[in-house]
């Protein structure tokens, strides 16, 4: 197993750079926000993690027909995912709402 | 052509950091906002229009999840009262983690009895287990939030040491589960289970207070699950997305730490502000704080040239926005200059004052931030406290053995004279007394905050003092 | 060319993240910098830039022992690319020597 | 196990990343320094204990390059005055530029008659071009700053017309050397002889003053030829860390340009700063500016509680760092507290009289920033201004017609009394003239900054004010 991980860096290694210049952007991006921000950027991130709802919807394209379990379970998946990306952004939209007022 | 598709999802990563990026400054905020919703649609539309192997199309049933979530994420969204934002972003988060745990399940259910590679496994097995902690998780967040749940219930018998047992047992069956898959499907619901388990008592210690830091935890466990969840479909976007989130997430949750003058362990380990530990007075105050009547109240401000509201949680509890707002059009109205000061964690989630002023249209320009208050606070002839504590408790500067010392406060002493609107001498959130009531130039004026405000209104409009 | 151009993205997708992030990310990191510390930076951003030595290196090791062309010239690459190199992180250190007495 | 070698260019890359960071903050800056550098130490190691297909070792070569190059950078960076330290960063910078410049060559060289796939190609030419820019421009620019080139040679007739015709040139031999190698060999040459040209016209015409601008921009370029070896030679800590450079080079030019109150654009196009724009003085201001004599300055000084010392580029000029903390002592022995004034962009580079300062041992808490200054300088009985002049010109601040309104300046027009010493009333870098100078409580003492405060400093020592 060991060795499976390491010729597994070995072929993503691009990944592992991308992986963690994203990490260290997440920090940079977010460690000078004013806290007045906190509980927007919270939430716009949290709708940003409604990405998951790719994979529900790259599962249900791969589905066969008729498989009603995966297809039920598949919607379920992406309703969900779709409850947390809408609302996430309009909830976002509504707090910046009182920002507008500035300036 | 593939290349299309895939830099549609490369441009969505760009909107989702250019939208983080800007979502970190208040001019730019709602732009932010727009970029991370447009990199977003990009990539789902990316998603179901990208050539994909072994598609069999299902447009209907993919349509009818994505207009079901709109409607009900819009609605929502929109329906909710701006207090009550915390709890319905703890919900949507909920909701997040059900996807992704709902994702391995299927993936488990279509793929298992084939044998799957021993790292994509992992990746499935801790997509459906973190997804399922932030799940459970923010469901307790949210009912501690919406006032459904206790503070006190749910918690497990020495919940420290509970909660590491259940721990070690989720990654002792990720471990198992990685070298013998025989036992996958029944192996894999127990997995699910304990997981659920685990985020239910972990969150279940900490103090209600505490959960606008546990949600943006959560969240970052959610952006994890969807960079894991990448993984599985080597969908760049998906792990880019998440990591983002899964960085930006942890680091939030540290700086709201920080604000609060706390540590992050400190939070979870419920050290305060869960209700049971919050009588802890620094060895009783014997001296008597002072009252002043409401008519004396209504003549003191009213007869004064510089009135500073310092609001707090107490201010959300009453409800008691508008009347405030009332009593600032009267005050005006008389001639006297009235502003309010915004400690950036009054309340219980940041920016909770600042939403409940903008409810009543407070214009930006009368809200001053720490430093401009403290700057002004000198030259202040009354400073009006209404339901904070911890706020402008000046042991936070004097008193080095006070949990709150070092956090930077409203220094009210300064000003001329200090009403407080509370309901008793009881402490706040940090549980400490609070030695700026027994001050000479401080008066204390007992009640819920809103009746008080309503009845130094009343006193000024019966026209008694003209 | 340009589908040449596309392949290469589509084969190298991993390295335009890596690229974007590292793109953003030294933006971020330099973007709230004092600015008595712009010359420092300057000079210790200067010194990472002589990573191109590697390159250098690379070729000495890849040229046929007796190719004195490419050797002589690989090595005084090599010597250009180290005086960027330790000059630069040693009179960024001076610099900085300054900043020592403070606090 | 070629993956240890790249996880030590991965750490290598982290390295720098967090170098940089760290190097953002005053307190961190050293750390952060040594972890860059680590970050190459590792990357060097990894380079030559790689296991490479077609290695022929070719060590002792290798070695002899490193030794040579370490012991001429480390001689070189100790051995130079503080003051000199921005040209040689150009001349470090330069270095590096050559280095890629040999290395496409080789690379061309060894490949060239095989014919190289047109990515490949490209990133070479490329490679070859902007290195040569980085290489003759940053010559120019060390020679500019070290007094060795006047401002106005080598600048070509129309320069602005002639460098976009070299810059057309260019991109033109690059795309036509993209489609038809054959000429591949000497046209090479000609792009590099070219680009070599680019360079000097590049620079040649930008005033000397705003040559840190210049370097850093140039670094940024360097960074770009780093990360097109790394294509080359398909090797991320090169293609990464000269991406880093790159992206951040860029933006600490513009940071740069920022804090002296101008844009990128206007900085290149030498707009100001070159010396011969350096008269358009606001309408002659027919007021006459009063002197004082040394004696009579000496008494102000010696008799004065408190002192602000302003230094500026007329410090460095004169070397006068040395005499002025003499100054500083002899006050200080006489009760006099005395405080230093540092603008940000006083001087010719950023910390420029950081480091005059430190030179001489002024200790850090004499030191003011702009803020703390502004603050101060209501309270402070007598400024003296030691060849200072922009930073403190109130037009900034009250004429919008100026070329400097909206920098942020320090108001010692609000201190009690101004001494000015500079040697006549000809203008600074923006070449405006100074209203502060007409000022009632403003008096010049007129001469080289260095004689002028040696004779100061004689004044007080012969006793004759005891
Ligand atoms: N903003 C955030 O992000 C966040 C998140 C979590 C925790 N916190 C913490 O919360 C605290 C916030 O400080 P704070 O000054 O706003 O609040 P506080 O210190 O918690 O005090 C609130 C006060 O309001 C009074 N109150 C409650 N209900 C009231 C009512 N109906 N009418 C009138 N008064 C009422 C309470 O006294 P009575 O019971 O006597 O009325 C209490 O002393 C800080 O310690 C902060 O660290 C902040
Ligand atoms: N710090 C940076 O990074 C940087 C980089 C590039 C440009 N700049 C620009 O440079 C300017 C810096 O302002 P500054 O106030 O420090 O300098 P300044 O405005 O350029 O003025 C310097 C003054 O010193 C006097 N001086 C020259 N030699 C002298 C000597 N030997 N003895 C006494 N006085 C002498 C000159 O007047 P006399 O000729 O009458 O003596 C001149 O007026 C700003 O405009 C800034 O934007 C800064």
């Amino acid at each position: 197993m060991i060795t499976e991980f390491l010729s597994f860096i070995q072929e993503n290694l691009l990944m592992l750079y991308a992986l963690a210049f994203a990490i260290f952007l997440g920090f940079e991006l977010i460690s000078k926000v004013p806290t007045v921000l906190h509980t927007p950027l919270m939430s716009g991130a949290n709708a940003i993690s409604g990405v998951v709802i790719i994979g529900a919807i790259t599962l249900i394209r791969l589905s066969e027909p008729d498989d009603y379990l995966v297809l039920v379970l598949g919607v379920v998946g992406v309703t969900l995912g779709m409850i947390n990306v809408i609302g996430g952004f309009a909830v976002t939209d509504r707090m910046l709402q009182m920002f507008n007022k500035k300036k | 052509m593939v290349t299309i598709y895939n830099l549609m999802y490369f441009t969505g990563v760009l909107g989702f950091i250019v939208g983080l990026q800007r979502l970190g400054h208040p001019a730019t905020a709602k732009k932010g906002n727009l970029f991370a919703a447009g990199g977003m649609v990009l990539a789902i539309l990316a998603s179901f229009t990208t050539p994909l192997e072994g598609s069999h199309g299902n447009y209907l049933w993919i349509f009818t999840g994505l207009i079901l979530g709109t409607i009900i994420g819009y609605r929502a969204a929109t329906k909710v009262q701006m207090t009550e934002m915390p709890q319905l972003v703890s919900l949507f988060n909920g909701l997040g983690g059900a996807c992704a745990v709902l994702i391995s399940l299927i993936e488990v259910l279509m793929k298992g009895n084939e044998g799957i590679p021993v790292l994509g496994l992992i990746s499935l097995l801790l997509t459906l287990s973190i997804g399922s902690v932030a799940f459970s998780g923010s469901l307790v967040a949210w009912a501690k939030l919406d006032g459904r749940l206790r503070d006190k219930t749910l918690v497990p018998p020495y919940p420290h040491i509970f909660n590491l047992i259940v721990l070690v047992a989720c990654v002792g069956m990720i471990i198992f589960l990685s070298f013998d898959q025989s036992l996958l499907f029944p192996l894999l619901m127990v997995l699910m289970l304990i997981s659920l388990v685990y985020g239910i008592t972990f969150v279940a210690p900490i103090g209600g207070a505490d959960m606008p830091v546990v949600i943006s935890l959560l969240n970052s466990f959610t952006g994890l699950t969807a960079a894991l969840a990448g993984l599985i479909y080597d969908n760049q976007l998906m792990l880019m997305g998440g990591i983002l989130v899964g960085s930006s997430g942890i680091i939030l949750t540290v700086l709201m730490c920080k604000a609060m003058n706390r540590s992050l362990g400190n939070v979870l380990m419920g050290a305060f502000g869960s209700s049971n530990s919050s009588t802890t007075s620094a060895g009783e105050d014997h001296r008597q704080a002072k009252e002043l009547s409401k008519p004396d109240a209504s003549i003191l401000l009213a007869y004064s040239s510089s009135v500073m509201v310092v609001p707090g949680y107490g201010l959300a509890v009453a409800q008691a926005q508008r009347v405030c707002k009332d009593l600032d059009n009267e005050l005006s109205s008389r001639g006297v200059h009235l502003s309010y000061a915004i400690h950036p964690v009054a309340g219980r989630m940041p920016g909770h004052m600042n939403v409940l002023l903008a409810e009543v249209d407070v214009p930006y320009e009368k809200l001053m931030d720490l430093d401009q208050a403290n700057e002004a606070l000198p030259n202040v002839d009354v400073v009006l406290v209404i339901g904070a504590n911890d706020v402008v408790n000046p042991s936070a500067r004097e008193d080095s053995n006070s949990p709150i010392y070092g956090m930077p406060i409203l220094n009210v002493d300064q000003a001329g004279k200090v009403l407080v609107l509370k309901r008793s001498m009881s402490p706040g959130y940090a549980g400490v007394q609070n030695p700026l009531f027994f001050n000479d130039n401080t008066f204390m004026l007992f009640g819920d905050a809103k009746a008080s405000l309503g009845e130094l209104l009343a006193e000024m409009k019966t026209g008694v003092l003209v």
